[in-house]
């Protein structure tokens, strides 16, 4: 059941160094207040799942604090390459980092897999593509009633998700809306979840039955994080911060600016700043 | 029009091969680019596909990323990423997926992985995201990059995607019944695989192009179709298009919130 | 790409002969007028699908115009046993009548698989049930990460699927809300889907971006049909006629009463008596 | 107060078993009528789902389906059918399965499916529906049904869905990991599986009802708990709130439209 907490205490009680945890979101309703909180707290040893690892999962691992990332696409979406995840890979600076990767197509069935109770994921996939040869963890089973061959994979469960969304009510339901990607699955796949909102309402009435709205008995804590998905974004709050995108691949080609800028804007921030960060966009919606 | 760039001839040309009433799976860049000029031309109908799970939509800027906001705020609907993958991509809906490249081979096979080996890269490159499913459960594939010697190699370091294979029926061997690559537009020309070899094949020179240039920006000994023709320059109208489509988005992108 | 049609039309060009059709809905947005005309229409060696035959389908049974049924629960629901459907199964009246049984689960699952372009669905089900022993479309497969057995049905894709649906744009898509139940999923694995609705507006501004909705080119053909579900509802239209179901335990119970009542209400009926039978029901939702 | 019906009384003792925070799988008839009481008395945030797709429902009538559009007004969110089945049921989240039977044997399994033979059965059941993955993904099942011996059968003709077998480890040795039955409210009293075979007995007879009456309308040898209590009679606040809920329902459903 939904527990109102602070941020700070939300994270701390629920990651734990070597847990397996992913901060989802597809673009839209990225939890980088929660990231930069579980910063702060200085977890080591993750492993950091995500379809689609952005900077914010380049500053955890710039910072050493992944042991291993799972993953399909790891980029700066629209601007380019992920340069601390290239050094870690590339460089082993500053801790090796274990690669496993997987297509969007597999992923998003393995986390449905995982909020599905199942041990593993079945889809038409991988064929003739070269992951299929460099991840164990990628297999075939055979259909029993037509003999094609399909690929399967395990089924994601994380320890702990953490997710941004629209709102909760006092209750503690959540809503999600706009781009909802994976985060209903992530979610309900994981052990415990933590969720980030921008605003707490009394009720959800008036909204569309079909809305994707998570109920306060699965979701571990809901902290209250205006601008918590900056320079992600919120459909119906405010919108991408662009630039941010842009400036992180010159922020991330060197070491010392790197170390710097996550000096000024992580461990010597709090969650209460990324309020003032999209005061700017919130016309964009 | 005489004074598009190649890159805009790139797009113009490979937005043409749009029909009305394909649906097209999208990737960010020039294939984003060449999807809504299609649509904002001569395919008003056209369906766009992005993977975040945006279903018909018709964003009045370019999206920087595949999620934009925009994107949802002007689809008909916009489901999860598990439904994108599965009923939507997997469920054979999508006529053209149409993807860029790293490293391309002439037989449509994409890299967009790692430089080098994959366990020890020289370049470690964002990965495959949705391409290796795109590249089985479209209809057809459109491939466009800009071509260079680094880029379109006689040997990829890894397959990314399949297109097809080493060629011939390199798909059908491996149980996938979808077409592949059909079409590469790159900044200098256009290619289709060949019948039987599959291999691909210059069928026409973007103006002003010669056969000389295709080749030298090209890592493989290319081969031209018996009757390559030149493609049709760009029309005012889908220069002007074209052009304030960039302006619009670069205008959204670069300053505060739009 | 969708085609407004009248109803006779759209079923006509649509259903044939020895189709395996669904015309679905899960008490919510049953498609009665649909049924009824292809019932007028005469249509024979049908292979009817559905989870949770109901009424209609006992009227589709005891005309014989089905070979087969598929389905994971037949009854009246919420009253009792389909009294024409029990009569063809125990005693062939018309005519003998196939079953092939499931669970909820399997058949929501190979439905899904439908949609998915899957050939088979994977699910953890049928442990210890006796439908296991006498349906062999159920099969196992075992999980190659884990070794757990679990079980597979083949995917579900009728050559044509009908639902009902509150509303259609002028492009032709589709918008179904409230209990949703499995039409999006029939509609997206069938070859062909048929759908009539309350009624047809300009666009859909100002719909929740995430509610069900069905792009044109997934349909291939829409009927205004407004009370088409009676006596099932239409949320947001009207509600259900609980009455016709409990009415329909006594007139399903004898043959005659049976055939006078279907030439009555169907053969001498038309898809516009539907907006007559739901007035009274207009202000329950 | 004394003036209960049996039926009544099966209804109350099994809403009393259901705990505040139960996420509960609804059946429609008793099933439903008791986890609604439940929530109308002592467990007013209990979250009650019905399997076509409403997730914490509270509905003011009860359902004559299980897809009354009551049920989708009052829900947190409902979800499809596919979703239903696979994240909630079987992704382990609810907590109880109340199901009813037409057959029942004393180790909790249940046929609803045919009587007789099942490829030439003497009566036509509804079926499963959810039963059979209602009775392996649940926390654990509650059963509640009226007493007698074409109902309380020693060998059911089909097992519909699955309790504890033949007994003991029965589930374990299937692969199950969940409790299965762990109550059985009848119209006469309470059951509980004993903690080794399994097998259902008497731990509570409702007020007034005598061994020989539970044994009289029961085709099993019935066994008899050490210390055999006496069901606590139903509360004024119970009755009444049953009796309007049902009054409540009967007006909604058999006059017009309400």
């Amino acid at each position: 059941m939904a527990k109102f907490l602070s941020l700070h205490d939300a994270v701390a009680a629920n990651l734990s160094d070597g847990d397996v945890v992913a901060f989802e979101g597809f673009t839209h309703l990225i939890p980088h207040a929660a990231a930069h909180e579980a910063i702060r707290q200085g977890r080591r040893e993750l492993t950091l799942v995500r379809m689609t690892p952005d900077i914010v999962y380049d500053q955890m691992i710039g910072l050493g604090m992944a042991k291993k990332v799972v993953f399909s696409y790891v980029g700066n979406p629209g601007v380019g390459l992920l340069r601390r995840l290239r050094d870690a890979v590339e460089n082993a600076w500053p801790v090796p980092l274990e690669i496993e990767e997987h297509s969007h197509a597999a992923m998003a069935n393995a986390y449905e897999a995982g909020a599905a109770g199942l041990p593993m994921a079945v889809f038409r996939g991988y064929r003739g593509a070269g992951l299929a040869d460099v991840n164990p963890n990628i297999k075939m089973v055979e259909c029993p009633f037509t003999g094609e061959i399909l690929a399967a994979v395990p089924s994601m469960q994380p320890d702990v998700t953490f997710i941004h969304a629209q709102k909760a009510n006092k209750k503690g339901d959540v809503l999600v809306e706009g781009i909802v990607g994976i985060q209903k699955e992530a979610v309900l796949a994981a052990g415990r979840a933590v969720v980030t909102v921008e605003e707490i309402v009394d009720n959800f009435d008036g909204l569309h039955p079909n809305a994707c709205v998570l109920p306060a008995w699965t979701v571990s804590a809901i902290c209250t994080v205006p601008g918590g998905a900056h320079p992600s974004y919120t459909h119906g709050y405010y919108g991408r911060d662009n630039v941010s995108y842009l400036e992180w691949d010159d922020i991330s080609a060197d070491r010392e600016r790197f170390t710097a800028w996550m000096q000024a804007n992580v461990f010597d921030a709090s969650p209460e700043d990324f309020a003032g960060r999209v005061t700017k966009f919130r016309n964009a919606t | 029009m005489s004074d598009a760039t190649p890159e805009e001839m790139m797009t113009i040309a490979a937005s043409r091969a749009l029909r009305p009433d394909d649906v097209c799976f999208v990737g960010i860049g020039a294939p984003s680019a060449a999807c809504n000029l299609a649509r904002l031309t001569h395919a008003p109908d056209i369906t766009l596909i992005y993977e975040s799970g945006t279903i018909g939509t018709a964003p009045n800027v370019l999206p920087l990323s595949i999620g934009d906001g925009e994107l949802c705020d002007t689809a008909v609907t916009t489901v999860s990423v598990p439904e994108m993958f599965r009923y939507w991509l997997q469920g054979g809906r999508v006529s053209v997926g149409f993807l860029g490249a790293a490293q391309l081979d002439k037989f449509g096979n994409i890299n967009t992985t790692a430089i080098g080996d994959y366990h020890n890269p020289k370049v470690r490159l964002p990965g495959g995201g949705g391409a290796p499913e795109i590249a089985s459960s479209c209809g057809e594939i459109f491939i466009t990059m800009k071509q260079n010697q680094r880029g379109m190699v006689n040997r990829i370091d890894f397959f990314t995607s399949f297109g097809h294979g080493d060629g011939g029926d390199a798909r059908e061997k491996l149980g996938i019944a979808t077409k592949g690559p059909t079409l590469l537009v790159t900044d200098l020309a256009t290619w289709k695989p060949d019948a039987v070899t599959k291999e691909f094949t210059v069928v026409s020179l973007h103006p002003g192009v010669s056969r000389e240039q295709v080749q030298q920006t090209c890592g493989w000994p290319v081969t031209f179709a018996e009757n390559v023709e030149t493609t049709p320059a760009p029309s005012a109208l889908e220069l002007t298009t074209l052009r304030d489509l960039h302006a619009r988005t670069k205008a959204a992108h670069s300053g505060d919130a739009a």
